[in-house]
């Protein structure tokens, strides 16, 4: 089994998609010839020619509106937007009509298409190059949203999502492109290579959307997190000695609300953490199952950990990321409540 | 600063708003039969003349002259005035039914039913059409079940659309149909996108996008154009300039162009003009679009050129804001009556036949809407389940939505 | 003191601020010489002329994009999209730029503009009449988000709106236009006419953003709402004789979490009522906001009322709308939990 | 069906790739001098033309020829040759800078030194640009103080914009300069917005609209052009046409249309080509289009044809997607020396001049970023605070930051 960065992930998994069905064909802006900003589509073109890899104009709505109508057609479009901060122009494609299209024509078209974008800071992007918009689509009835976390789940989830019957927007946390970032800037990242999940299995193989993944197991409170959040969870309880148990969630819609409820209903604690603004991010929907679901079994509050509600900076991006040292805090917080 | 003295803001208007005398004496209408017909493989750049004329065939005295005519056949335009007829006695039950309550909302055709039912004869099996709330003569025309129709418009038990949509927001692949999203333009891209598609796959089927005028000023209009322009997708996109987007005159979305065809022209796309109330006219020009796509030459720009005669849709009153007498005034006259006129100095009609067919006609869509208030109508009968509204969101019902079904019992 | 509807309301507001200010002015797809198909500004044109109130092409990210080059000038626009439902091809504008500008240029550049628009359901509006998009908005900083649910808050919020230093977004609950509307959709509607807060104080006031008001005083559990759910909890506990504490939030952003935490720290129980979808809804940001900060008084879980997980359905209308009987079940369940 | 065989999907290919042989022989260029210069209130229907032609001045003798000329002095020509020079020399120390690790990321004009420098000079104090990232020149031109730039790029504790904003990202109302977007296209609608104001309030003051070539594929570039057309804007709406969009050749954005300015005719809005390399042929067409806008006349687009001798950014290796040796054989040339061999072609200038005027600048800008550097640079020395970062989401802090900065300690 090959150690893969996760952008090799990536690629391989539309690469493998590709090669097992015709009707996968890959677009965006930047990704025929050079093979995308992050390389994650380099080489493609070359193997599969341009009608199945190629340049797009620069109009993220033709992009995904061009994907809904291929997909109408019978197509699996899997399309690029070259950054999160840049998929608000085809906002509307998105969730007028690709997450509608098979709910009111009751099947007679569907949508089987994958918007992939980088997503997340830490990069020295700016407010720009750094947006967790997930929450945004989370909220949107007939999408399926996914993040992983690493270059294995990265392959299988991706492949599973291009072979989903429905419209995924699959997010690639871009801090984790290289290696597991834990949030200690200062300090060197370990490249996937030295890392046990940047073992990429050859070939077809899918992770199923819908299930999360227990990262760490533990007793004291349940952490959940998903992207470069679960290596930042994972300091956090090394670095305070709390017996973590941090679930990496993988999809978030739909969500693993039994794997969730059961780490819970052991731990009676619980922090969300995630990189967006906290306001209406995606950490209120899933503090709020858990209180719905184990209030009886919750000793202190669910606390959140999450980018401020401000947008991203620049200068002060160490300020903005919640790193290890924030989520430390609410851990202990948590355990002392 | 050079003194120039102070900006004034320019807000277009139309000429004339209620009260006032309808005018269209400044709309220049070429003579019928007097626009070239290019050969299929024209250079765009020899064109541009075409984005600022009217392609006609039917002149005043019901002939189908110069080079778009002769391409149907006796049978083929009695069976295109039969569709458009069909069409108006279609309208004019639904609007009626939903003043009477039997559904939510209608919008109707009158005064644009050539556009539609023209445009659908000139299809092959197989092609695609991105219609707008406004093409329904595509399904009339292409045999699609009035019933059926009915039964979504009435979102009864036998809606195929299960409730779940708004009236006349049909759908039906089997008939070249995409789904109607109330969102506007949005399916103008993906109609490229569809025949992109289609040309990925060495296909021969092409799609067709439709628009109205108002929503051309819409961004994925622009998109759409990009896409097509750069990739020659086999698409025709067709503009329905009906002169008005509910309330606003086609000025505020047209700007200082001219006309709508003219956008085409920024993207090497060839654009027409068509005379939208003139069957052969439409039913010629989309031949020749239709063609180009189809064989590998590109996308083609059509302008309709046409009139809403009617309100908006039931929510609308156009008394408020045009002369009410605007719509006789329109210089292209009524579809139907050109070309019954049209059949008849052909001698294979008479208004006595025309008579008897509206008739006939009336009888047949009553039967279809019996037939359809059988299966219930939107506030009595039998509805679509409650169950119905939770299914198809996904392939597969995810946990959290059967979670929400049981709460609400069903 | 005259009796208004929520529209008369709302025309007012605009027309008291545009007599006011030069620099208000006022467009959007239809609002012109026609005065809007909910007719909100009728005869704002006539009154003051076609550079102040006139006809936009349709296009809401050139609206929205037009009103922030406007904004940056130094006008005040108050624009109008014709449904919610149809903001999405401007929310770029929205997100990327109003909401960012002044914090991108250090108050170089500032965004005074108001984006209203009619949103909720209940009128038989299908899918793309019906959408409660606010959770968009609300996760987004730098923006305000505004719902009022009465006439006279709506003018003296909107005026507020206008008036205030950075973007709002003002969603006006259509189905409240006429009349308060408790969900009883079989039984006539009250007009504003007979309904307190239908009397409207003429010339200028504002109702500031940011507080929320007390609807109805309770002990036993607080119900948070705004919109037409303000009116569907009001019947539910009329219905249920459950004492409920009836907070309409008014402005959801900034929230008036004071007024939340002291009424359910005196209740101990919380209900949270929105038309939106439930799963990342602004109900989800609510929810955990009271258990954050109420934790050790809540008695029972915080149940959400919602619009269910599906787009919003045209002829299941009645069984989408949480109506009073689904609020009033919530009630009773948090009342025995 | 007709059967007219399988469809074929057609993507446009730039001529050469890495490797190949950059040929740009196929690109027309006209001598310079030899396009018209039409009266500033012409038909725009009159000068379609001008949309694939390009305006030039500058000849290949270095002599200013033709109907655009003569409008500069020998002062202006060579302040507007200080300005060019010390773009590119701020740009190389800025360059540098990144690649030191003083700051996260650059951006360069290299080779498109004369678009944003020359337009600079047609505007009248109060006139609003909205830059992309590649209108550094503006400001350069417009007197903005170096230093103040390089603080912000560096996002010391001396940065205008108090680190919040990608280096680069400048902003100030006072020197005409909007703040800029990371995101593509949004701007030139706003700048649409900001003339309509304008006018709306009877002011002289013009807009200006700043894309490029990839990004009028965007949806707001459509926007910007509706409204521009329907209102009539006082704006100019540039288009620069640098020939890349990062690793995308404009054929990807431009398709079928031949020029970028071709768009502009889809919209009745006047289009001119103008040569981007030749600083005198970009003044007088910026000085025609201004007039227009404030004369009343409306908008117009321009496109400027150049090419992006550099990297798209600090993040970004051209040599991947495009022949090394592209850049020199670009037929338009370099502006810089363009210029430089004009004003000694006039006397007033010669190559040891240059060389010294060279040292001085670069000097000149040493200086300004040690001054910067004192403040800070990006991972060193004093930098805004954290509060700052709490800071300006609203005129009023809000309740919910206030109590998030106060979680964060600060
Ligand atoms: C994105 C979007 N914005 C606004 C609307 C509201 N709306 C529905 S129809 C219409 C007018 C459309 O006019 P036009 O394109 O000319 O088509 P017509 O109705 O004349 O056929 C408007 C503004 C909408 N449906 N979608
Ligand atoms: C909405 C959006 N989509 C994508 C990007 C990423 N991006 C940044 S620059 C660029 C290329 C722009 O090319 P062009 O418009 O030709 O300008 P140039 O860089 O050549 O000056 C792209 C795709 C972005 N910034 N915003
Ligand atoms: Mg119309
Ligand atoms: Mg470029």
């Amino acid at each position: 089994m090959a150690r893969k960065t996760m952008i090799e992930a990536i690629r391989d998994a539309m690469d493998v998609s590709m090669g097992r069905d015709e009707r996968v064909i890959v677009f965006g802006e930047d990704v025929g010839f050079f093979g995308g900003v992050f390389r994650c589509t380099a080489g493609l073109q070359a193997k599969y020619g341009k009608s199945r890899c190629f340049d797009a104009p620069i109009n993220e709505s033709g992009i995904v509106g061009a994907a809904i109508g291929m997909a109408a057609y019978g197509l699996r479009p899997c399309v690029e937007v070259q950054f999160a901060d840049y998929v608000y122009p085809g906002y509307d494609q998105i969730v007028s009509e690709a997450a509608r299209l098979r709910y009111r024509s009751n099947g007679d078209f569907t949508c089987p298409i994958v918007v992939r974008m980088p997503s997340g800071g830490g990069i020295f992007g700016g407010q720009t190059h750094s947006q967790s918009p997930e929450a945004l689509f989370t909220h949107v009835s007939g999408l399926k949203v996914v993040v992983p976390s690493n270059p294995r789940d990265a392959k299988g989830l991706l492949i599973a999502a291009i072979e989903d019957p429905d419209p995924v927007i699959f997010f690639e946390p871009k801090r984790l492109y290289n290696g597991p970032f834990d949030g200690h800037h200062k300090r060197p990242v370990t490249p996937w290579s030295k890392h046990e999940l940047g073992e990429v299995p050859d070939g077809h193989y899918t992770v199923p959307l819908g299930k999360a993944a227990i990262r760490r197991e533990g007793s004291d409170v349940t952490v959940l997190a998903y992207g470069t959040m679960v290596y930042v969870a994972e300091a956090a309880a090394a670095e305070t000695g709390i017996d973590a148990e941090i679930i990496d969630l993988r999809t978030l819609l739909p969500l693993d609300l039994d794997a969730i409820v059961a780490s819970v209903s052991k731990t009676g604690r619980c922090v969300v953490v995630h990189e967006a603004t906290q306001t209406s991010g995606f950490g209120a929907e899933l503090a709020t199952l858990v209180q719905e679901n184990c209030f009886y079994h919750l000793e202190a509050p669910i606390a959140r950990v999450a980018g401020w509600d401000t947008p991203y900076p620049h200068a002060q991006e160490w300020d903005y990321f919640p790193g290890p040292a924030r989520v430390g805090r609410a851990l202990v917080e948590t355990m002392e409540a | 600063m050079t003194d120039t003295g102070m900006l004034r803001f320019h807000v277009p208007e139309p000429e004339v708003r209620p009260g006032g005398a309808p005018d269209f004496s400044n709309v220049p209408i070429p003579r019928a039969g007097s626009v070239p017909r290019p050969e299929i493989d024209v250079d765009p750049r020899e064109i541009r003349d075409l984005a600022f004329s009217i392609i006609r065939v039917l002149n005043r005295a019901g002939e189908a002259v110069g080079p778009w005519a002769g391409l149907l056949s006796d049978e083929e335009l009695l069976e295109g005035l039969r569709h458009m007829m069909t069409l108006r006695a279609f309208d004019a039950r639904m609007q009626m039914a939903q003043r009477q309550g039997k559904t939510s909302f209608y919008m109707q055709h009158l005064g644009e039913e050539a556009v539609s039912c023209a445009f659908r004869k000139a299809l092959a099996p197989g092609d695609m059409n991105f219609p707008t709330y406004r093409q329904a003569g595509l399904l009339i025309a292409g045999g699609y079940p009035m019933v059926t129709m009915m039964n979504q418009i009435y979102s009864n038990e036998a809606d195929p659309l299960k409730g779940r949509q708004l009236p006349i927001m049909y759908s039906s692949k089997e008939h070249g149909f995409f789904s109607i999203s109330g969102n506007l333009a949005t399916q103008y891209i993906q109609a490229v996108g569809w025949a992109m598609a289609s040309a990925i796959s060495g296909d021969n089927r092409i799609a067709v996008g439709w628009i109205g005028d108002g929503s051309t000023a819409e961004s994925d209009f622009h998109a759409a154009l990009v896409f097509a322009s750069t990739y020659k997708a086999p698409v025709v996109l067709n503009v329905v300039n009906n002169q008005w987007a509910i309330s606003t005159f086609q000025g505020i979305a047209r700007g200082g162009s001219g006309t709508f065809a003219a956008r085409g022209l920024g993207f090497g796309i060839p654009a027409l003009r068509v005379d939208g109330n003139d069957y052969l006219a439409v039913h010629a020009v989309a031949k020749w679009a239709i063609e180009r796509a189809r064989r590998n030459l590109g996308p083609t720009l059509i302008e309709h050129v046409t009139y809403r005669a009617g309100a908006h849709s039931t929510s609308d009153d156009p008394s408020a804001y045009r002369p009410k007498a605007e719509s006789d005034a329109w210089p292209l006259g009524d579809p139907v009556i050109r070309l019954k006129n049209h059949l008849i100095r052909l001698g294979v009609w008479s208004e006595e036949r025309h008579a008897q067919a509206e008739a006939e006609i009336l009888d047949t869509v009553i039967a279809a809407q019996k037939q359809a208030e059988e299966h219930g109508t939107l506030h009595s009968g039998n509805k679509p389940s409650t169950r119905d509204m939770f299914e198809g969101v996904y392939e597969q019902m995810p946990p959290h939505l059967r979670r929400q079904r049981q709460q609400a019992g069903v």
